[in-house]
């Protein structure tokens, strides 16, 4: 068996300067950081713009359908909590198609860091609103501008207890590397929704976010849920970055059925064994009595 | 013992299901094979539900419609299924037995009622009453020696009233036998089917008549299952995919609309070439429908359910055997060919217990079908291959990296554009494991096909009914014979008589079998025969068609 | 034409002594006081117990599929914004298969009123975990207990500025029937979670919570998030039964539209006509430059 | 002139489209026909785009696969298409044109470089340059004098050098002339038809190739219809599936995978006979599959998505004229059935511009078909009826109180568990419908077939590819001819000649049209012809397959 040789010819269909090469760039610096060897690495994602990550990542990858990214991460990381997995996508997949396998995934804190390409449009299918997008700007859907409040994931991550909630910004990218280093290595959920303006669709130049951006105050604590939810709160025109909110890990899901079993893998798990089923068969039948001749004739 | 048809009536939450167990293991310890049908409402409390029981010197694992003896709790159900009871059949009622009292006088409180009732069953019968104490001590065993003993006296009581009242009419008692039965659901085998297929993840969203394979699992660890509920069913089913792609066996089981939720992921699953099984319990529909009742309506739906073109195999046992080898085989096709597999059951299946000789496991049990890495020089996921089946690593198995995607993609799982080479020979790589799973398809079962003139033609869980037809017709002389599917996608290549005429049987109001046979094998049905009430089809719904 | 004279002799399904009961009388009483005529009231619900109300009220009704109560009633809101639209369903239905559906109308802040029958359980399953049964809690599918943490919708509700957010109990008639006379009242989304026991498959008898309920205190500030996140976010065993966030109605959904269309029912707003259409019809058709003779000849 | 294909390569972003429509409305404005079909792929910036004309005398609303002109605007596309370009074809490209030193010399700026390559296509097409100058005028119109006036120059310029490049092999100008075609795609036509059709809702999730319907609404206000756009396609069709319900015409457009989420939904309408109108825009699956190619694989899923049994229509317009018709037919058909209406396009029908005579509307446009509530004493809303089509009252439009639920119900509205009377009632309320639904629908259109011996069976957007292989054929002496169908569920009852050979001609790799003429008629095909790369079928497809 050769060391893993991946087909890393893969062209890169984003645009040129697209911030979300900031985001692989800064992925790949945190995996390396981490010293992560690829096979140990599983990368999942939905389909939209940021969804082709993984194509462009020496990793494992799991490229599903359009918001089924989390499940099918959650699947994958009970089946072999030993490879670190990581969700990268979009902000309409994520929170729009894929929103409630998101909100329930906030209860399972499943070991998994969910990074959202948070562009505010939906781009692959050319730019209308996602449900990130402030009130009032105008797509090539709402034309008249966004009439509806965004969704603010963040703070619902935080009311459910996320332990690791951080706001990055694709245009920065020792901060974003940084933030992703720690993202990994924390266990449970960690979410990580990450500012990329799309220099296509997108109303905003990267310049624009960039003045705009401010790291999260020294002085916050991220343990105080109020003072995080005021930072996680998407002011359309201001982005605290940096990590909004974290706590000590809570168990992580399957936690009580890893202790039954261990942590391998449930593929090379030993066998059940012929046995374990004989014996649920060897229930369904009910003796006679009349076998048992001590026993009376009724 | 002739063939007899009891059925227990009352309200949900009445007890009418003790009853139904207690008695029917009572036939069971003596020697008797018992076949036990539900019937109930989608509420909680009230309405009519019932168990029946079909006794007999042998199996008869099919529905009867009439009733020997209607033990009815109250006087709703009595209304309800007097109809159902045959003339000169044997009513037990508090119309015409004191319950309450018997049971406040021999058991002290009125909460042995249901014990009086059981004994008095058993009068009707011919069990004898002392086995049905021993089931009723077995069945009390945990609330103290005075309950058991209480439910003993009362259920005395019911039987020794019932045997006085009756007099002829009671069933003589019945002699000891020591014939063995297993007693068991459809469902219970599919449970042990997938944990002796080394099933080892499943998720589900609780639905009616699905919800008991998840609770096997969940209940009895030692299966090796790991068992979540999730969300949604959208949520089960791509879990059980991200389970799957990391090697791991894995399942989901819902109703047709939990399945129409799931019909996005089931393409998925064709285009990423990665196994999953999805057991389809039917219900009766459209949407809501029926939620508690029976139906085979969702055929059609489960082989064309799915966006693009991919193979799938689509499965329907016709019984707790044939469901355990369905279970075996479900994951074996699903992993051989990297596909979809779709396991058809209705609530009759999963809610009824068939009596059957002891159930054993096959001998030989196909596990996993992971490629070794250590033979792989350059992995590449979808390589193409002569039968279109391309060497599986899961996710994280070794060294050589993993790539699935649902975009269209080269043999190393990249998205592709290339619409000249790659994507023509993709699809075909996908239809050709198709061909190959058509070959080795089951062809249908066959009872006395040879010489009939008239063949009824079903699928699935109407077996024992279309058998006990032809029996009944082949008794009055009729050349009637049958072919069963319980394979029926792909469906295999085969031949049907010029001669003979055929008839479709099966629970929906369509014909979607007629429809696939004249699609798959351009044969004309003469009938179809279908019945939508909610219930299972059953030997009496045939004759009439046919008489 | 007759009044509505409605086949109410639908005979009611729950179980004898459920709080659902609670609730029905509450809502009647709610719509009473309101006085709002049956047939300016639409009731829309899923599948599950509580989704079975709708059945049992003298009012039109939508019971649809398990989970969409949400977007139905969205639909028939946007459609006729005479009528007065409930949502009235399970905590199953609602914050389980349908989650992503309320996550989105926070967004949207359709005029509705959303009531939850919060039983913590899936009732006509028969007994397994809904996305509020508490951790550890052990149901008839979660043997072992509960292991991930509920969902805490409220306070999801509330960092989405919903702008009328309530706690009920089903067992206080008078206190729930004001709180849903206030919701129905109150302009744009009104989420009531209501704690109704399951006294067939619930953990605890209906005392148990009315041990455990207490009253909004009298001066929390119904208007302050932090405050009111503190109250929603689901103690497993103490209950803030009141209003506990309320601010100012913001523009509900289609308010631009109404704007410019008004606000009677769609079905029955003037025809476009024929014009319009052909003047688009008219729009495809290039016309040739060679019809205008004083062109040039190219 | 003669049938003259012209195709504009370049990568995403590089401006083909605009170069295309230009050079489409020229040639339309000098008064010929112009057929614009797109290809890209699934990115924004880069990879290999074209628009391609086509562009003759009479219209060819049918895809060609050789071109006779090529304009490359790189390298790469270059590469990528020169294959297509025919022997003696015309190649303008970088490599043999220097655009950018023309646009800065002659406009000013590399940015006019478009303008120099439409003036040389110009010079390739016999158009002559003046008119394009207008267009290029009209488009930039905006933009300033300044502006309008580079391109102006710069076209004339690509013209002027391509003219002496090409020498003998530039076409000569053509004359004007006073044709009038409209010009437009299925998908502008299905919106406009839904409009005239009093569509007033219409709720969708984004998706290829499907968005421009909604993008529509929401760009035209005047349409009359609230757009609004989902969280998923499940809130979609809940959406509109609520505002039908309260009376509101209402519709939503998808492509596979998102109505592979909506399945659960179409049950859901059958069941509660509430109208919904679906647009199906296919593209290649399975799964994500090619998101921006075409495809006609969603044939046998959408006749039978949905669990349990309910009718339903499937249409499948072939072009803008028909897609006008089919969607005021679905909306008629969707309103006086109660029931859901499926409409399948693809993305070649979505994304071409066709050259038709002047659409008008049809005379009478059947409107919304609500019940009048002063003619109703005690309102129930499944009555049963003879037809099975009970009076609809919408939510909220009368005193009358109107009862929908997804449970089998009873004529009143509500939750039943009666099965014996009740159930079977309902069951066949909805199939009569079907029945009925099944006595109206439009027989394939002919073409040609009364002599043919060999009869191309085809549906929806394949019909143009279909005519012209026959003409072909018919040409070379064959006797061939057609059947073409835009109704394809309930399938109408017809007759196949015995002595003609069937060949089915669709977009999809394992016939599924053939397997629904042998299921419905009993018809067997001695072909199948199937495209499966992506791209449209076309003639020479056809003719190969056939050779
Ligand atoms: C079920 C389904 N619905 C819709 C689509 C079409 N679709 C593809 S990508 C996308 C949105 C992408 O937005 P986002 O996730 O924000 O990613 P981005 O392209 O902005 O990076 C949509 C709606 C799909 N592929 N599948
Ligand atoms: C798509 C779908 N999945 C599952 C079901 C089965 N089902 C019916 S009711 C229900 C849960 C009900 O729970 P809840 O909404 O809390 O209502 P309750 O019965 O507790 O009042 C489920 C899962 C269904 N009808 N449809
Ligand atoms: S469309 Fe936007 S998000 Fe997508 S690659 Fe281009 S710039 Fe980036
Ligand atoms: S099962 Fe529970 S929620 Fe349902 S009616 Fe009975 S007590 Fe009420
Ligand atoms: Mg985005
Ligand atoms: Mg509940």
């Amino acid at each position: 068996m050769t060391t893993p040789e991946r087909d890393l010819a893969v062209e890169n269909q984003w645009c040129p300067g697209c911030p979300n090469y900031g985001i692989l760039a800064a992925l790949k610096r945190a995996l390396e950081r981490l010293d992560l060897p690829p096979h140990r690495v599983c990368l999942v994602s939905g389909i939209g713009q940021a969804a082709k990550l993984p194509h462009y990542v020496d990793a494992h990858v799991f490229n599903g359908l359009h918001g089924r990214a989390i499940p099918a991460a959650i699947g994958i990381q009970v089946a072999n909590p030993e490879m670190t997995t990581i969700v990268t996508s979009g902000d309409g997949d994520l929170y729009g198609e894929g929103g409630n396998h998101l909100l329930h995934a906030f209860r399972r804190n499943p070991n998994l860091t969910v990074i959202v390409h948070n562009n505010r449009i939906y781009a692959l299918t050319k730019g209308q609103a996602s449900p990130t997008t402030p009130l009032g700007e105008r797509t090539r859907l709402q034309f008249d501008g966004v009439d509806v409040d965004p969704a603010q994931m963040l703070a619902t991550a935080i009311v459910h207890n996320c332990t690791f909630v951080a706001r990055g910004f694709a245009g920065d990218l020792d901060g974003l590397a940084a933030i992703l280093e720690r993202a990994i290595a924390h266990r449970g959920l960690s979410l990580v929704d990450v500012i990329q303006p799309c220099i296509t669709w997108g109303s905003h130049p990267v310049d624009w976010y960039r003045e705009r951006v401010f790291a999260v105050p020294e002085d916050h604590d991220p343990t105080q849920r109020d003072a995080a939810i005021r930072l996680a709160l998407d002011a359309p025109d201001r982005f605290a970055i940096g990590v909004l909110y974290e706590t000590e890990p809570r168990p992580t899901f399957a936690t009580a059925y890893r202790k039954r079993v261990g942590s391998g893998p449930l593929a090379w798990m030993p066998r059940i064994g012929r046995a374990a089923i004989e014996t649920h068969l060897a229930a369904w039948v009910v003796d006679p009595e009349g076998k048992e001749p001590t026993k009376e004739k009724g | 013992m002739n063939d007899r048809n009891v059925v227990i009536a009352g309200a949900a939450g009445e007890g009418i299901q003790t009853i139904g167990d207690v008695v029917a293991t009572s036939f069971l310890a003596h020697g008797y094979p018992v076949f036990l049908t539900q019937e109930f409402e989608s509420r909680i409390r009230g309405g009519n539900s019932s168990t029946t029981l079909r006794i007999g010197s042998a199996p008869h694992n099919a529905p009867r419609r009439d009733a020997d003896v209607l033990l009815a709790l109250n006087r709703v159900s009595q209304q309800h299924y007097a109809p159902q009871l045959r003339e000169g059949g044997i009513l037990i009622s508090p119309e015409v037995f004191a319950f309450r009292d018997l049971a406040k006088e021999h058991g002290g409180s009125e909460r042995y009622a249901n014990a009086v009732a059981a004994g008095a069953l058993c009068a009707a019968t011919g069990m004898p009453v002392a086995v049905l104490e021993r089931r009723l001590r077995e069945t009390f065993a945990g609330h103290g020696e005075e309950v058991a003993a209480a439910n003993a006296r009362a259920a005395q009581a019911g039987y020794d009233q019932a045997l006085g009242r009756l007099g002829e009419r009671a069933e003589r008692p019945l002699p000891p036998r020591t014939h063995r039965y297993a007693f068991a659901s459809a469902h219970d085998a599919i449970a042990l089917g997938a944990a002796a297929a080394e099933c080892r993840f499943m998720a589900a969203y609780p639905m009616s008549p699905s919800t008991h394979l998840i609770t096997t699992f969940a209940r009895h660890p030692e299966l090796g299952v790991f068992a979540e509920q999730a969300e949604d069913e959208i949520a089960a089913i791509h879990m059980g995919l991200g389970a799957s792609a990391a090697g791991a066996r894995a399942m989901t089981a819902t109703s047709g609309g939990g399945f129409a939720l799931m019909v996005e992921a089931v393409s998925l699953a064709g285009m990423i070439e990665t196994p999953i099984v999805i057991v389809l319990a039917q219900r009766p529909g459209p949407a809501t429908g029926l939620p508690t009742r029976t139906a085979q309506e969702d055929l059609l739906f489960a082989i064309r359910a799915g966006h693009g073109e991919a193979p799938r195999a689509v499965l329907a046992p016709s019984d707790p055997q044939d469901a355990l080898r369905a279970a075996i085989r479900a994951f074996d096709l699903a992993d051989r060919y990297q596909i979809p597999v779709i396991v058809l059951t209705d609530q009759y299946l999963a809610d009824s217990r068939f009596a059957l000789p002891p159930v054993e496991l096959p001998d030989a049990i196909p596990g996993p079908q992971l490629a070794d890495p250590a033979s792989i020089e350059r992995y590449a996921r979808y390589r193409l291959t002569d039968d279109g089946v391309s060497p599986r690593l899961a996710l994280g198995q070794s060294e050589h990296l993993v790539c699935l995607d649902s975009d269209e993609h080269t043999e190393q799982g990249h998205i592709t554009e290339d619409l000249d080479t790659v994507r023509p020979a993709m699809v075909e790589k996908r239809l050709e494991k198709g061909r190959r799973l058509k070959g080795e398809i089951a062809p249908p079962s066959r009872n006395a096909v040879d010489d009939a003139d008239l063949v009824l033609v079903g699928w699935g869980s109407t077996k024992g009914a279309i058998d006990e037809a032809v029996s009944i017709l082949r008794d009055s002389g009729r050349r009637v014979g049958a072919l069963h599917f319980t394979e029926l996608w792909p469906l295999p290549a085969m031949e049907f008589s010029e001669t003979a005429r055929y008839w479709t049987a099966e629970g929906n109001a369509t014909g979607q079998l007629a429809q696939l046979l004249r699609m798959e094998y351009g044969v004309e049905t003469e009938g179809r025969i279908g019945r939508y009430d909610g219930r299972p089809l059953d030997a009496a719904t045939i004759l009439e068609a046919l008489s």
